[in-house]
C-alpha cells in the first residue's frame, strides 16, 4: 500500500511512506487501516479454530483433538472473535476511516488518543494470544468466564482476563473520541437530522462503549483479584455469589452485542440508498430506533439467565424488556426493505452482501426471540440453538455487514476496484456453506444437544456433519473473497471518485481521500440522502 | 471558517472539545466504581450483620478526616482554575500546590490505616483474613479494592495535577489556554465524588 | 464553534461558600449515624451523600454554567446507574 | 431420540406451544421478507427501472410496522410465560430427590443414604429434585422434559415434572464445568409406579458414611480438575493407589525414583514443580502453600493414607 501508482496525487496512503509514518500515523484513515489488517489476521487465526472444532465433531469421539484442546479452543475462538475481532470491528475500522468524512471533518476530535487506543488495542490482543501459549496450559471457561469455574481453574485465566480488560480500555477510549467527533466537529450546517446514519448508528455504539464496558472492567479485575488475592466477591467458597457475576458480566456484555450489530445496521442504511438511487425511507425512525436499541439494550441482560435462579420476578421482567428491544430492529429491517422499494436497484456485491445481512439478521433474530421467551429457553438454553443463534446474528449480521462494508468503501480506501464477478461467486459459496454450517445447529439445540460439548450422542451424527461440511463451503467463499479483495489493492483497475454514485460525503472527495480529506471544509445545507440526479444508467 | 479549523490542528485542542473528552471519561470512571457498588449493595444486602462489624474495625476518625481533607482540596482545585481564569498564576500555583499537599495527607492517612490493618494481619489473602465470617471476608475485600482503586486514582490525580502546576509555571497554561488545568480539577474533583460515597458506605455502617 | 466562548468564572467566596456547606453536610451525615436511625440511617446516609455530589457537580464541576447538554449527559447517566441498581435488585429482593 | 415434538413430560405442552407460536409467525415474516425481497431484485432491477422514485418515508406505515409486531411480540412474550410460570410451581406431594453434580458426573440422592447414577422417576408422579453442586457451575438438562436448571455451589436451585411416558431419557450437564463437561452425561429411566417401589427398596444404601476430611478439601479446591479418583489420566496422575506409589520424578537434578510417602505427598502439595512426575508437565500445578493451611494439607494427606494406598 505504499506504493502507489506515481501519477497517482498525493493523498493519505502516500504523502508519507514507510513503516514508521504508518506506526505513528494519527491519521483516523490510517489508524482504520491498521485496525483493519490486525482485525482481519484475528479474525482468520479465530476462524481456523472454528473450523478446526467443526472438524473436530465430524464424528462422535476424539478426531483430531483433545478434549482438554477443544475446550481451549472454543474459548480463544470467542475471546478473539468477540473482544478482539466483532467489538471493535466495524467502529474501530470504518468508523474511523468514514466517520469524520461523513460528517465533513479533516479528523477525529483527539486524533493522539485515536492512536494511542490503537496501541492499547494492540496490547489487549498480544496478551490474549500470549495467554495461549504462556506458561501453564490455555484458558479454558469460554468467553463468559463463568466463576466459580474461572476463579479456580489453573489455567491462564488471569493473562486472558487481563487481555479482555485492556481491549475493553480500547473500546471506551474509541467510544469517548467518536461522540466528541460527533458532537464537536461536525462540518457548519449539518445539523444533528443532516447527519448521516452510519455516524449515528456509531453514537448509539459510542455511548454503549463508554458507559458498559467499565462495569465488565471491574468485573474482571475482581475475578483477578479473587484468583491473586483470594477475596471472594464470586465464588461460594469464600462467601461470594456466582450469580452476581454473572449478572454484572451481563450489564455489560448484552449491552456489547449492540455495539456489534448497530454500527453494521449503519452500514447498510448507507448501502442501499446507494444502490437504490433513492433516499433512505424513515430517516427518523432510524435514528431513533438506534438510540432505543442503545438505551433499552441495557435494561435486558437478565436474559442470558434464565435458568441461573434468579427471582421468578426478573425472570419474567427480562423476559418482556427483551421482546422490546426486538421492535426497533424491526422497524431498521422493515425501513431498508421500503428504501429499495420503487428504487433503481443495482446488485452489486456491496447491495448482496447487505440484503444477505437482512435475511441472516432476520433469522438470528427470530431465534433470539425463541430464546427470549423464558419457556423456550429452558429448552434451548446452553445449546446449540443458542450457538447457531449468535453465528447468525454476529456473523451473518456484524459480519457481512463488514464484508458489506469493505466492498462499499473499497474503491474509496485503495482507490483501486476489486473484481465484481470475482466477488459474486465467493458471495455465493459464502452464503451457501454459511446456512448449511449453522442451520442444522437450531434443530440440534432444540432437540437437546448441548453448546461447548468435545463430543456427543450418535443421535446428532447427522446434523454435526452437515455443519462440517458447510464450515468447509463457508472456508472457500472467505479465501476467495479475501484473495480477491487483497489482489486487487495494488492490481485493480483505478476506481473513480464516486463509483456506486453515492450522495454521502465520503464520495464528493477524490478517492483515495487527500491527507486531511477536505481542501475546504464544506457547508451542509441540506439532509445526507438527496439524490437529484440519480445515476441509472 | 478557516481560522477555526486552524485551532483545531493548533497545539490547543479547542476547550469545549477538550472538556466533553473529560467528562465522558468521568462517566466511566463513574460506571467502573458503580460496578463495585453493585457488588456492595448485594452484598451488603446478604451479609449487613457482618458488614457492620467489618465496619467497627475501620478507623471512623481516619475516614472522617480524609473526607474533609478531600474536601477541602477539592476546594482548593476549584479556586485553582478561578485565579488562572483571573489571571494570577502565582495564586493558582499556590492553591494546586496545596491540593497536592492535601493528597499527601490523605496518602498519608491511608498508609496508616492500611499499616494498622496489616499489624493485625489483616489484607487479603492473609490467613487472619481468611478465617474471618464470609461477609466480613467480603467486606473487607470490598473494602480494599474500594479504597484501593480510588487511592490509585487519587495517585493518578495527583501526577496529573503536577503536570498541570509545572505547565503553569511554563506559562503553557495561561489564562487563555487553561483546558488542562480544567480537565485536572474535574478529575480531581470526581475522586473527592467517589469518596463521598465510600466514607458513609464503608466506615459509618449500623 | 466559537474558540474562545467565554467561561464562566466563580468567585472564591462562592468556592468557600460551597465548601462549608458541603463541610457541614459530612457532620450531618456523621450525626446521622449516630442517631441510629435503623433502616433509615442508610437511606440517609446515602440522601445526603447524592446532595454533597449534586453540589460539587454544580459548583465545583461548574455544570451550572455548561452548556445544557453537558447536565443532560449526567443526569442521564446517573439514572442510568440507578436504573441498573434498581433492576439488578428485582433479583435479590424477591428472592 | 428426542425430536421437537415428543414431549415427555407435563410441561413440554406449554414450552411446545410457545415454540410452535413463535416459529410460525417467525416463518410468515421470513418468507413475506423474502418474498418482497425477490419482487424488489426483479421488479425495480435497475434494467427495468430507470426512474427510481424518491419518496422518502410515510407515517402511517411507520406506525403500522411498530404496532403489529409489537402486540406479536406481547403475545410471544404471553405464551412464554404461560409455558414456564408452572415450572416453578413446585405440588406440595412432590417426591423430593436431591440432583448433586459435581465434576463430571451427576448422583441422585433418595434420601436414607441411597444414591443412584441415573434418575429413575416414577411414572405420572411428580418428582422434585433439588439441585446441588460440589464445585462449579453445572445445568441438569432433561430434553425430552423440557426442563432446565443450572446446578450452582450456594443456590438452592430446583426444578419438577411429571413425566408422562415410559422410558429412557438423556440428563445432559449445560453448563460448562471443565475438561469432560461433555461427558457428565446420564438418564432418566421412567418406569410404572410399582416397578419404581421395587427398584428403590433394592437400590442398595450407600450408608451415611461421612465423608473423610481430607476429600472435601479436595474437592473444595478443586483438585479433582485434574486429578482423577478413577485411575484415569487427565492432567495430572491420579488419586488412586497413590500413597506408597513408587514415582518416576524429575527433578532439576535428573530424574530419580521416589515412594509416595507423607513427606512427598506434602511437597507435592506445597511446592509441585520441585519434584514432576515423569510423564506430566512441569508448570501446570501451582503451589498451594498460600492456599491451603498446613493442616489442611495434613488432612488430605491423611485421606490419602486412608482411602487405600498402593497394594
Ligand atoms: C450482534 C449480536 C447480537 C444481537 C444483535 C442479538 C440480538 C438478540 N438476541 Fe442474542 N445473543 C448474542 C448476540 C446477539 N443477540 C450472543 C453472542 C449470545 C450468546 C452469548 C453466550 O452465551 O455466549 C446471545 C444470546 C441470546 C440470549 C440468551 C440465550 C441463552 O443463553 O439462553 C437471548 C435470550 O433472550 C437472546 C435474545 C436476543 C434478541 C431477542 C435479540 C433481538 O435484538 C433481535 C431482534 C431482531 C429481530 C426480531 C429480527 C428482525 C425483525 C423483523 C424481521 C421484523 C418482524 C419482527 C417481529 C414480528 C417481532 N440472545
Ligand atoms: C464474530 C464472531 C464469530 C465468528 C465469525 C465465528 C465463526 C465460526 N465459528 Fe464461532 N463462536 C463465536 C463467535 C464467532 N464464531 C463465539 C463468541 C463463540 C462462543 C464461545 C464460547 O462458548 O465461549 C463461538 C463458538 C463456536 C462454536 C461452539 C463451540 C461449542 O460450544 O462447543 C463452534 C462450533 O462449531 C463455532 C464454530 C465456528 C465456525 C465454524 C466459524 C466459521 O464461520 C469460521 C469460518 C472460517 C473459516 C472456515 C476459515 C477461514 C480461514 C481463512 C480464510 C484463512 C486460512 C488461511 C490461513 C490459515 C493462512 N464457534
Ligand atoms: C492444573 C491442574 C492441577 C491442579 C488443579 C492440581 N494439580 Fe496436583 N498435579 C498436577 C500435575 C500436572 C501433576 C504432575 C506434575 C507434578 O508432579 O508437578 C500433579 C501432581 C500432584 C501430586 C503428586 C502425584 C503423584 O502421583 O506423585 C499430588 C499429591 C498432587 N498433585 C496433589 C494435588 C492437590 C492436593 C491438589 C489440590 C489442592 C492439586 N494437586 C491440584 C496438576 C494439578
Ligand atoms: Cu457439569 Cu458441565
Ligand atoms: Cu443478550
Amino acid at each position: 500500500m505504499n506504493n502507489p501508482s506515481p501519477t497517482a496525487p498525493l493523498n493519505y496512503l502516500n504523502h508519507k511512506t514507510g513503516l514508521w509514518s504508518w506506526m505513528t500515523a494519527t491519521d483516523h484513515k490510517r489508524i482504520g487501516l491498521l485496525y483493519l489488517y490486525s482485525i482481519t489476521t484475528f479474525f482468520l487465526a479465530a476462524a481456523v479454530l472454528g473450523l478446526l472444532m467443526k472438524i473436530e465433531k465430524v464424528a462422535p469421539g476424539e478426531t483430531i483433538m483433545t478434549a482438554q484442546t477443544y475446550n481451549a479452543m472454543f474459548s480463544l475462538h470467542g475471546i478473539i472473535m468477540i473482544f478482539i475481532v466483532v467489538i471493535p470491528g466495524l467502529a474501530a475500522v470504518f468508523g474511523n476511516i468514514c466517520l469524520p468524512i461523513m460528517i465533513g471533518a479533516k479528523d477525529v476530535a483527539f486524533p493522539k488518543l485515536n492512536l494511542f487506543s490503537y496501541y492499547v488495542y494492540i496490547t489487549g490482543a498480544i496478551l490474549g494470544l500470549y495467554s495461549q501459549f504462556a506458561n501453564g496450559h490455555s484458558p479454558d471457561a469460554g468467553w463468559t468466564f463463568y466463576v466459580p469455574y474461572s476463579a479456580e481453574v489453573n489455567s491462564n485465566i488471569i493473562l486472558a482476563l487481563m487481555a479482555a480488560f485492556t481491549l475493553g480500555f480500547a473500546s471506551i477510549l474509541t467510544g469517548l473520541n467518536f461522540i466528541v467527533t460527533i458532537h464537536r466537529m461536525r462540518a457548519p450546517g449539518m445539523t444533528w437530522f443532516r447527519m448521516p446514519l452510519f455516524p449515528w448508528s456509531l453514537y448509539a455504539t459510542a455511548w454503549i462503549q463508554l458507559l458498559a464496558t467499565p462495569v465488565v472492567g471491574i468485573t474482571l479485575l475482581m475475578v483477578v483479584a479473587e484468583r491473586t488475592l483470594h477475596v471472594g466477591f464470586f465464588d461460594p467458597k469464600l462467601g461470594g455469589d456466582p450469580v452476581l457475576y454473572q449478572h454484572l458480566f451481563w450489564i455489560y456484555s448484552h449491552p456489547a452485542v449492540y455495539v456489534m450489530i448497530l454500527p453494521a445496521m449503519g452500514v447498510v442504511t448507507e448501502i442501499f440508498p446507494t444502490f437504490s438511487q433513492k433516499p433512505v425511507f424513515g430517516y427518523l425512525p432510524i435514528v431513533f430506533s438506534s438510540l432505543a436499541i442503545a438505551l433499552v439494550g441495557y435494561f435486558v441482560w437478565g436474559h442470558h439467565m434464565y435458568t441461573s435462579g434468579m427471582s421468578i420476578e426478573s425472570r419474567w421482567f427480562f423476559s418482556f424488556l427483551t421482546f422490546i428491544v426486538a421492535i426497533p430492529s424491526a422497524i431498521k429491517v422493515f425501513n431498508w426493505l421500503s428504501t429499495m422499494y420503487g428504487g433503481s436497484v443495482d446488485l452489486k456485491p456491496p447491495l448482496l452482501y447487505a440484503i444477505s445481512f437482512i435475511f441472516l439478521f432476520t433469522i438470528g433474530g427470530f431465534t433470539g426471540l425463541i430464546l427470549g421467551a423464558v419457556a423456550t429457553d429452558v429448552q434451548v438454553h446452553n445449546t446449540d440453538f443458542v450457538v447457531a443463534h449468535f453465528h447468525y446474528i454476529i456473523f451473518g449480521g456484524m459480519g457481512f455487514g463488514f464484508f458489506a462494508a469493505m466492498h462499499y468503501w473499497y474503491p474509496k480506501i485503495y482507490g483501486r476496484m476489486y473484481n465484481i464477478r470475482w466477488a459474486n461467486i465467493a458471495w455465493g459459496f459464502l452464503f451457501t456453506g454459511f446456512n448449511f454450517l449453522y442451520f442444522p445447529m437450531f434443530i440440534m439445540g432444540i432437540q437437546g444437544m448441548p453448546r461447548r460439548y468435545y463430543d456427543y450422542d450418535p443421535q446428532f451424527q447427522m446434523g454435526q456433519t452437515i455443519s462440517t461440511i458447510g464450515a468447509v463451503i463457508l472456508f472457500i467463499g472467505l479465501i476467495g473473497m479475501i484473495s480477491n479483495l487483497v489482489y486487487h489493492v495494488r492490481r485493480g483497475a483505478i476506481a473513480p471518485a464516486n463509483p456506486w454514485h453515492g450522495v454521502t460525503l465520503e464520495w464528493q472527495i477524490p478517492s483515495p481521500p487527500p491527507h486531511e480529506n477536505f481542501d475546504d471544509i464544506p457547508v451542509i445545507t441540506r439532509g445526507p440522502y438527496v439524490f437529484d440526479n440519480p445515476h441509472t444508467k | 471558517m478557516s481560522t477555526t479549523e486552524h485551532s483545531e490542528h493548533s497545539e490547543y485542542i479547542d476547550s469545549e472539545t477538550g472538556k466533553m473528552g473529560m467528562w465522558l471519561f468521568l462517566f466511566t470512571e463513574i460506571f467502573l466504581f458503580g460496578g463495585l457498588f453493585i457488588v456492595y449493595s448485594v452484598m451488603r444486602a446478604k451479609y449487613g450483620e457482618d458488614f457492620h462489624h467489618g465496619a467497627l474495625e475501620l478507623n471512623a476518625f481516619i475516614g472522617a478526616t480524609n473526607t474533609v481533607v478531600l474536601l477541602v482540596s477539592s476546594m482548593t482545585a476549584a479556586m485553582s482554575l478561578t485565579a488562572i481564569q483571573k489571571n494570577q498564576p502565582k495564586v493558582a500555583i499556590a492553591l494546586i500546590f496545596s491540593t497536592l499537599l492535601l493528597a499527601g495527607v490523605f496518602m498519608i492517612n491511608k498508609y496508616f490505616e492500611y499499616g494498622h490493618k496489616f499489624d493485625l494481619h489483616l489484607y487479603p489473602g492473609s490467613e487472619v483474613m481468611r478465617n474471618l465470617p464470609k461477609g466480613e471476608i467480603m467486606f473487607f475485600g470490598l473494602y480494599f479494592l474500594m479504597t484501593g482503586l480510588h487511592l490509585f486514582h487519587v495517585v493518578v490525580g495527583g501526577v496529573l495535577l503536577t503536570i498541570v502546576m509545572l505547565r503553569v509555571k511554563s506559562g503553557k497554561i495561561n489564562s487563555e489556554h487553561f483546558l488542562l488545568l480544567e480537565n485536572g480539577a474535574l478529575y480531581w474533583h470526581l475522586v473527592d465524588l467517589i469518596w463521598i460515597f465510600l466514607f458513609p458506605l464503608l466506615y459509618l455502617i449500623t | 464553534m466559537e474558540n474562545h466562548e467565554e467561561s464562566h468564572v466563580t468567585s472564591y467566596a462562592l468556592n468557600a461558600k460551597v465548601l462549608l456547606v458541603l463541610l457541614s453536610l459530612t457532620v450531618l451525615t456523621i450525626l446521622v449515624i449516630k442517631l441510629h436511625l435503623g433502616a433509615f440511617t442508610v437511606a440517609m446516609a446515602l440522601f445526603i451523600a447524592s446532595i454533597k455530589t449534586t453540589i460539587v457537580l454544580t459548583y465545583f464541576m461548574h455544570l451550572k454554567f455548561e452548556k445544557p447538554i453537558l447536565r443532560v449527559m449526567v443526569g442521564g447517566i446517573f439514572a442510568l446507574f440507578a436504573i441498573i441498581i434498581v433492576i439488578t435488585f428485582i433479583d435479590y429482593y424477591f428472592r | 431420540m428426542t425430536t421437537l415434538f415428543s414431549g415427555a413430560s407435563n410441561l413440554a405442552e406449554g414450552v411446545d406451544r410457545a415454540f410452535m407460536f413463535i416459529i410460525i409467525i417467525s416463518f410468515i415474516f421470513t418468507i413475506a421478507i423474502v418474498g418482497l425481497i425477490i419482487y424488489i431484485l426483479v421488479h425495480f432491477s435497475r434494467k427495468k427501472n430507470k426512474n427510481p422514485q424518491q419518496f422518502s418515508g410515510n407515517v402511517p406505515l411507520e406506525v403500522v410496522w411498530t404496532v403489529i409486531p409489537l402486540i406479536l411480540v406481547i403475545i410471544m412474550f404471553y405464551y412464554g410465560w404461560v409455558g414456564f410460570a408452572p415450572m416453578r410451581k413446585v405440588p406440595d406431594n412432590a417426591m423430593q430427590v436431591k440432583a448433586i453434580g459435581r465434576m463430571w458426573s451427576w448422583s441422585f440422592d433418595y434420601g436414607n443414604g441411597k444414591i443412584s447414577k441415573d434418575l429413575v422417576v416414577p411414572l405420572e408422579r411428580n418428582v422434585k429434585l433439588n439441585l446441588f453442586s460440589e464445585d462449579v457451575n453445572h445445568g441438569l438438562f432433561i430434553p425430552a422434559f423440557r426442563v432446565k436448571e443450572d446446578v450452582i455451589p450456594s443456590y438452592n436451585n430446583y426444578l419438577w415434572f411429571r413425566a408422562i411416558t415410559k422410558g429412557k431419557f438423556d440428563i445432559f450437564c449445560t453448563e460448562y464445568c471443565g475438561l469432560a463437561h461433555s461427558g457428565m452425561t446420564a438418564k432418566v429411566i421412567v418406569v410404572d409406579s410399582l416397578e419404581f417401589d421395587k427398584w428403590l427398596s433394592e437400590l442398595k444404601s450407600t450408608g451415611d458414611t461421612p465423608e473423610h476430611p481430607g476429600m472435601a478439601i479436595i474437592k473444595a479446591n478443586a483438585c479433582i480438575t485434574c486429578h482423577s479418583l478413577d485411575g484415569t489420566k487427565v492432567i495430572g496422575p491420579s488419586f488412586k493407589d497413590l500413597y506408597g506409589a513408587k514415582r518416576m520424578v524429575v527433578t532439576a537434578q535428573g530424574e530419580k525414583e521416589v515412594e509416595a510417602n507423607d513427606d512427598y505427598l506434602r511437597r507435592s502439595i506445597t511446592d509441585p514443580n520441585f519434584e514432576v512426575v515423569k510423564g506430566f508437565n512441569k508448570g501446570l500445578m501451582q503451589s498451594y502453600k498460600d492456599v491451603l493451611k498446613a493442616e489442611d494439607i495434613d488432612k488430605i494427606v491423611d485421606y490419602f493414607k486412608t482411602a487405600g494406598g498402593h497394594k
